[in-house]
């Protein structure tokens, strides 16, 4: 069993044009910035991605955009993105919005080989056009379907070399749930270590949704907004 | 005289009880944390996956993964917690937050509300807002009564696309304090020096007032 | 905010007569041994209990049993229990038997405001007596409902004044899906710290699931199969 | 002559690949980690909670909190983890065990397979078997071909309550490594020294033989 690679352009192997890609992360916290470089520099396109957020214009997912790699995004929130929101209008970008929440369910329902489950988040809304609405205790839910994706590309703190992920305070957000619904997962982490060095009472990802990882370099982890006392 | 920013988030931290676990919105929802009335604990919840979320940190401690679902830069409690973004919105879901504070373009005296899409302007999304409405118990909105432009936003309908609909259960804006049930918007307060006159001219939907109104009361 | 109470007795307040409890605990393996104990004392009765097991003869579950204390069981796998088996076969005691990993997800759900999801577990079985069945992906799947209880009761390994519990090895199972899902959620912790002793990347049940905390004592921590090389 | 319990757990065995992540029913099935090929490394599911199961512990080693699924004490091995019952069974029907392996009462000709209950005489429960053969990929039921009093276990359709339906995909029993097809039970070894008379005769489903039916090799 063999799951590490050399670095983010041996673990993007095989991502095709077309194809679907899961990008965890929140805002620029916990993106995998080394796989999104790998992605710029190899040219693939239209691909849909489903990550929470959109990047910003020179960073994250907004690199991709910028280079009309992708054809669509499934996201919850895209603002901070102007090249986003020109592409958008413009009739260039197809995007799909879900409510947060929804969202990373339906990224966990895929992983866990739950193919729909209803919840109460869009009911009224446009988010429920088109989708079955039941009433449980009273109160309107919409059943929604899970997600999977060909890859899922996820950034961890710490990482063994059975696959196993610890992620850093809230860097985990969409990391997790999206780990596990990667026909391939591909996890790039800051430090990685020994198969038996972490407790395996702290891991946050278990190796079995991991297929390929990497000790990520140079990371820049911009901060949206630097906000102090 | 109408609330300033900081008095609407200050009127409604007295809305806080002791143990409450809160998730605090994004603008004046924010600023309601520096309100939070002494002798009581409240614990925040941030949506992208922390309980427990403390003050911004010192000047050169900003750590670009500890964040809020602001994508601010904020530090953690003794006796919090990480996770990810789906238990959050477990727990959201599921009931255990015991107040959501969020902002509002519009609000009708039905407790629909919009408050993240303007159609041809703005293509931002929902994030979190959807499922927090949806979720909630208890649904405290926090909003300017009338637009720049004097427009009413306490409606009959809303005109924006919605973020959920029969949900909010109280308002709190610069003019006002109001309980929306089956009956309308149910006038709790007047912000001090403002009139029920001036209230119902800034109200569009349903106001129902019932005998006198007292002021709102700032310690 | 005080969520630690004195011990088991100060922490059952307000079980009543025909309410529903969680159980966390697989086999005997971290089940809230101190709560068992005060339940038996306590003499409530007419219980419904959703537990993955019924314990054995003289523990955990079955000590409640022995006394009829319970009505119905909900639960996945009940062998190693005669006096279950005996109640059973006379109607003594009702008992639905959910396979073990919706049952797992069902308290998941209850607890996470799901009310209904699709398995493809006991599709074809009679599991599936009653129960609406769609095809995903060409496979049939069953809808199943979300468990709530009015108490949950759980047992942890560490657990601090806010009600952050962390569980020691397999004895995780089921305490951490069920914590989520009592409309009141006890904890009974073998070690209990001040908040902020607990790492907080760490956690698996955080605090806000849990309503009352307390040091557990005197833990028998019995072994169904001692088996060594 | 037919296999010893420890003979189909080692045929068993020759199906695991490097990297496989494997879960172990009880009886026969837990056998199946005694054998494992060398040059290959297997990881154990245990469903009440664990990944990468080790051996029993060392004498006076036992510990209340680490057990499998079968409730016997064990120990984990590096690169393991712990996770709760129901990440454990979101990884079982989520597809990412490679190859689950468990006992049978009977299994027919179109992969049913009947495990759990025998009525009026045993109450168990399902445990997490339902789970298992509804959700696993590649499942391999390891079983005697008959019952002590000589009647076949692999039939036409069972006469026990169903555990799942169209499932099974092999069966190593015996006598006999069977695939399960649209055709029915494809004989695919026998054990060494039983002649296909033998498993046919022991067989009441819808047995297929083409050709040459080899004899099982043991290393």
């Amino acid at each position: 069993m063999n799951k590490v690679v050399k670095d983010a352009r041996e673990a993007i192997k095989g991502i095709e044009d077309g194809m679907t890609l899961m990008v965890g992360g929140f805002g620029l916290s916990g993106i995998p910035e080394n796989c999104i470089s790998a992605l710029v520099e190899s040219g693939v396109k239209d691909l849909t991605c489903i990550s929470n957020n959109a990047g910003v214009d020179d960073f994250g997912l907004g690199l991709l955009l910028k280079k009309h790699q992708i054809k669509k995004m499934i996201s919850s929130y895209v603002g901070e993105n102007a090249e986003f929101e020109r592409q958008l209008l413009n009739g260039e970008l197809e995007v799909e919005l879900i409510p947060q929440g929804t969202l990373a369910e339906r990224c966990l329902a895929g992983g866990a080989g739950i193919p729909a489950f209803f919840v109460p988040a869009g009911y009224g809304t446009e988010v429920a056009e088109g989708k079955e609405v039941r009433e449980f205790n009273g109160k309107p839910h919409l059943l929604e379907n899970a997600l999977t994706a060909d890859y899922a590309i996820v950034k961890a703190w710490k990482g063994d070399t059975h696959g196993n992920l610890i992620y850093r305070y809230t860097a985990n957000n969409f990391n997790q749930p999206m780990a596990t619904a990667g026909k391939i997962t591909i996890a790039e982490v800051e430090e990685l270590v020994e198969a038996g060095e972490l407790d395996p009472m702290q891991i946050h990802t278990p190796g079995i949704f991991v297929q390929r990882i990497f000790k990520s370099t140079n990371y820049e982890k911009r901060i949206e907004r630097i906000t102090e006392r | 005289m109408a609330l300033s920013k900081e008095q609407i988030a200050q009127r409604i931290a007295q809305e806080l009880e002791d143990g409450y676990y809160v998730n605090l919105g994004i603008g004046i929802p924010t600023l309601v944390a520096n309100y939070v009335p002494e002798g009581i604990e409240v614990i925040l919840q941030s949506e992208n996956g922390m309980l427990g979320m403390g003050q911004f940190p010192e000047k050169g401690k900003a750590d670009a993964d500890l964040i809020n679902a602001g994508k601010q830069t904020v530090t953690i409690l003794p006796g919090g917690s990480f996770f990810d973004s789906a238990a959050s919105f477990g727990m959201i879901r599921g009931g255990h937050v015991d107040l959501t504070v969020l902002g509002a373009f519009e609000v009708t005296d039905q407790g629909d509300i919009a408050s993240w899409k303007i159609p041809g302007k703005m293509v931002k999304g929902m994030g979190g807002a959807m499922d927090l409405v949806a979720s909630a118990k208890n649904i405290i909105v926090a909003m300017q009564h009338t637009s720049k432009d004097g427009q009413s936003k306490l409606l009959k309908e809303c005109t924006l696309p919605l973020t959920g609909v029969k949900c909010v259960k109280k308002i709190v804006t610069d003019l006002a304090v109001i309980e929306i049930t089956d009956e309308g918007f149910v006038l709790l307060e007047r912000a001090p020096g403002v009139s029920v006159e001036e209230i119902k001219a800034a109200t569009e939907g349903r106001l129902v007032v019932k005998g006198e109104v007292p002021e709102m009361a700032f310690s």
